[in-house]
């Protein structure tokens, strides 16, 4: 999928940055929505080019669909993560198993690869250390496979069938 | 004392804790780890504080206080690896 | 070791001293009434419901446009000193991708927090400065990532000039009016806005939109001179 | 107390507990990788559940303080992996007990071309 045109992605970062402008106000006075929507239309005039890609297709509600099914599941993911860390730092032998392993990744996209890098530091033992091309270099705290196969199955792909539809990588 | 004003007591207790490693080092990554999650508990702190004191103008100093944070850490990790 | 036991000493000494002096000081008092006279006749005479922003910017305006050129007079003296011939920056490692991305996306957001923090000064902390500088990292994070980046000179330093200027022209408009420098007219004149709402305090928002600009744009012309300066010293 | 102060308390708690388990992990753990590992991830957690507990706590601040906490959401990331890669790029090396290291290889063939 190429890119989408300059207006939808213009749109796209002016609807962005006025959803977050809302949050940030907290309030619907006609002032601040004005003010609002006047800051918005500046900043993404000044920044659509390196925000986004794909433009209003992002909002696409099968993309909304998957990020809001995403949000349990990292959250789940991130709360598991915390408990292996009690376990660890509390367990009085200190049981850690540590190493740098390397994954490969279907992803294409900047973003996604970002996203995907991101939950993977915030997620169980594994925290990712570098992207080259299509692979990801993660320190993993408890080594389970060194090989490339393995890591990539036990680390990388339970997001990855999420980001790959969020962040246009479905075809 | 109210489970706020505990949690109040706690993260001062984090902040502390951290701080030891800020002291021992023993490398310069070491310590910036440590002042990078001391900001923030600093963050979280501020936050906070915007509730236990009913000022949630308070919030805007955790918004531009995460940012600063944010940028600061980036810059010492770049300076590190020759970056900058 | 009785070097430390002497410093401690020392320290005790000078805290009696402090402790002593400031024992005299009748904390919770009046010492200045112009203090309070701020305080009492704020809300009516400016408009914005935060005192310190109706201080800095409505009663010592002129303090406050001092400042901003304290500031203009810092960064040309740090293009002065630095200025070469065009230097290219000297990064040798470029930033990871994850670090390259995640200030892409970034980028919109730290300037909408920027705008929104020098917009609100009359209602909440902050103000030009604070917004000001936060824009100007947004700047700086851009430049920590990408190790080939410059900013465009021909676009910032017109919009500098220009902010600066603007200062100048709202003051000599208040003087045409009212008959002092940075008189506020919008507000006890025209009496526009409620006090509490964005629209309100006056030419408070106007001019800490203009410091917000000037600062952000002066803080991102040092950043780039100082970091492109460096590849001389290191040879 | 009722019921939405009930839940951000609670969360409010939980997530300085996880400030405290953050900092423990800062101290224990025998080498900077390992530190960053257990550090980030309890502390940004806890950011979530103290912004998200205030947030409850108050609804006036909710959508503020979600903007803090997804915006640390993002940011803790990268500057942990930020500082990590120059941790490794600066030649800290890996804990003694580390088993496997394919970064260096890497790393070395980058050197190579």
């Amino acid at each position: 999928m190429g890119e989408a045109s300059k207006v939808s992605r213009y749109l796209y970062t002016v609807i962005i940055l006025f959803v977050i402008w809302l949050f940030l106000t907290n309030s619907l006075d006609p002032q601040e929505l004005t003010m609002g929507f006047v800051l918005s239309l500046i900043i993404a005039a000044l920044t659509y080019q390196v925000f986004t890609k794909y433009g209003l297709s992002n909002l696409h509600p099968k993309r909304i669909l998957y990020t809001v099914a995403y949000i349990p599941y990292f959250l789940w993911a991130m709360i598991m993560a915390n408990l292996d860390v009690a376990y660890r730092v509390l367990h009085p032998k200190r049981p850690i198993n540590p190493g740098i392993v390397e994954i490969k990744t279907n992803l294409t996209n900047d973003i996604a690869k970002l996203v995907l890098a991101n939950s993977i530091t915030l997620t169980p033992g594994t925290m990712s250390v570098d992207v080259k091309g299509d692979r990801l270099y993660i320190h993993w705290i408890d080594v389970k496979d060194p090989s490339l196969e393995g890591a990539s199955k036990h680390i990388g792909k339970p997001f990855e069938k999420f980001l790959r539809v969020i962040f246009h990588d479905d075809n | 004392m109210t489970i706020i004003e505990v949690s109040l007591v706690l993260i001062a207790i984090a902040t502390v804790l951290s701080m030891y490693r800020v002291f021992r080092g023993p490398t310069t990554v070491d310590r910036i780890i440590a002042i990078d999650i001391m900001t923030t508990i600093t963050t979280g702190l501020m936050v906070l504080f915007a509730l236990y004191y009913k000022r949630a103008i308070f919030l805007d100093v955790a918004l531009v206080y995460a940012v600063l944070a944010f940028l600061g850490v980036i810059a010492f990790a770049r300076y590190l690896e020759g970056g900058l | 070791m009785v070097k430390r036991i002497l410093a401690i000493i020392f320290i005790l000494v000078i805290g009696f001293w402090i402790a002593n002096a400031l024992a005299k000081v009748p904390f919770g008092e009046d010492k200045m009434l112009v203090g309070k006279y701020y305080l009492e006749n704020v809300k009516e005479q400016t408009g914005a419901i935060n005192a310190v922003t109706a201080v800095v910017v409505n009663y010592r305006g002129f303090d406050t446009l001092g400042e901003v050129t304290v500031l203009f007079i810092a960064s040309t003296g740090v293009a002065a000193l630095l200025w070469r011939r065009r230097e290219e920056r000297s990064a040798e490692v470029d930033g990871s991708l994850i670090l390259k991305t995640g200030s892409r996306v970034l980028l919109p957001f730290i300037m909408l927090f920027g705008a929104y923090i020098f917009i609100h000064g009359h209602l909440t902390p902050g103000g030009g400065f604070p917004g000001g500088a936060t824009i100007a990292t947004a700047f700086l994070m851009i430049y920590l990532a990408y190790k080939e980046y410059e900013i465009d000179h021909n676009l910032f330093e017109p919009l500098e000039g220009l902010s600066g200027v603007s200062y100048v022209a709202v003051g000599l408009i208040g003087l045409a009016i009212g008959g002092y420098f940075l008189f506020d007219w919008i507000w006890q004149i025209w009496e526009v806005g409620d006090i509490g709402r964005l629209l309100s305090a006056g030419f408070i928002p106007i001019i800490y939109t203009i410091i917000g600009i000037k600062v952000g744009t002066e803080l991102t012309g040092i950043i780039d001179r100082m970091i492109k300066e460096s590849k001389e010293v290191e040879g | 107390m009722t019921i939405n102060e009930a839940i951000g308390a609670f969360l409010i708690f939980t997530g300085s507990l996880f400030y405290v388990l953050s900092s423990l992990g800062l101290i224990r753990m025998p080498d900077v990788y390992n530190r960053m590992q257990t550090a980030t991830k309890s502390a940004t957690l806890a950011s979530l559940g103290v912004m998200i507990g205030v947030g409850i706590y108050s609804p006036c601040c909710f959508p503020k303080a979600l903007v803090i906490a997804l915006f640390l959401l993002l940011t803790n990331p990268i500057s942990a992996h930020a500082l990590i890669r120059a941790a490794y790029r600066s030649g800290i090396p890996l804990w003694e007990g580390s088993i496997v290291d394919k970064y260096k290889e890497a790393l070395k063939e980058e050197g190579e071309q």
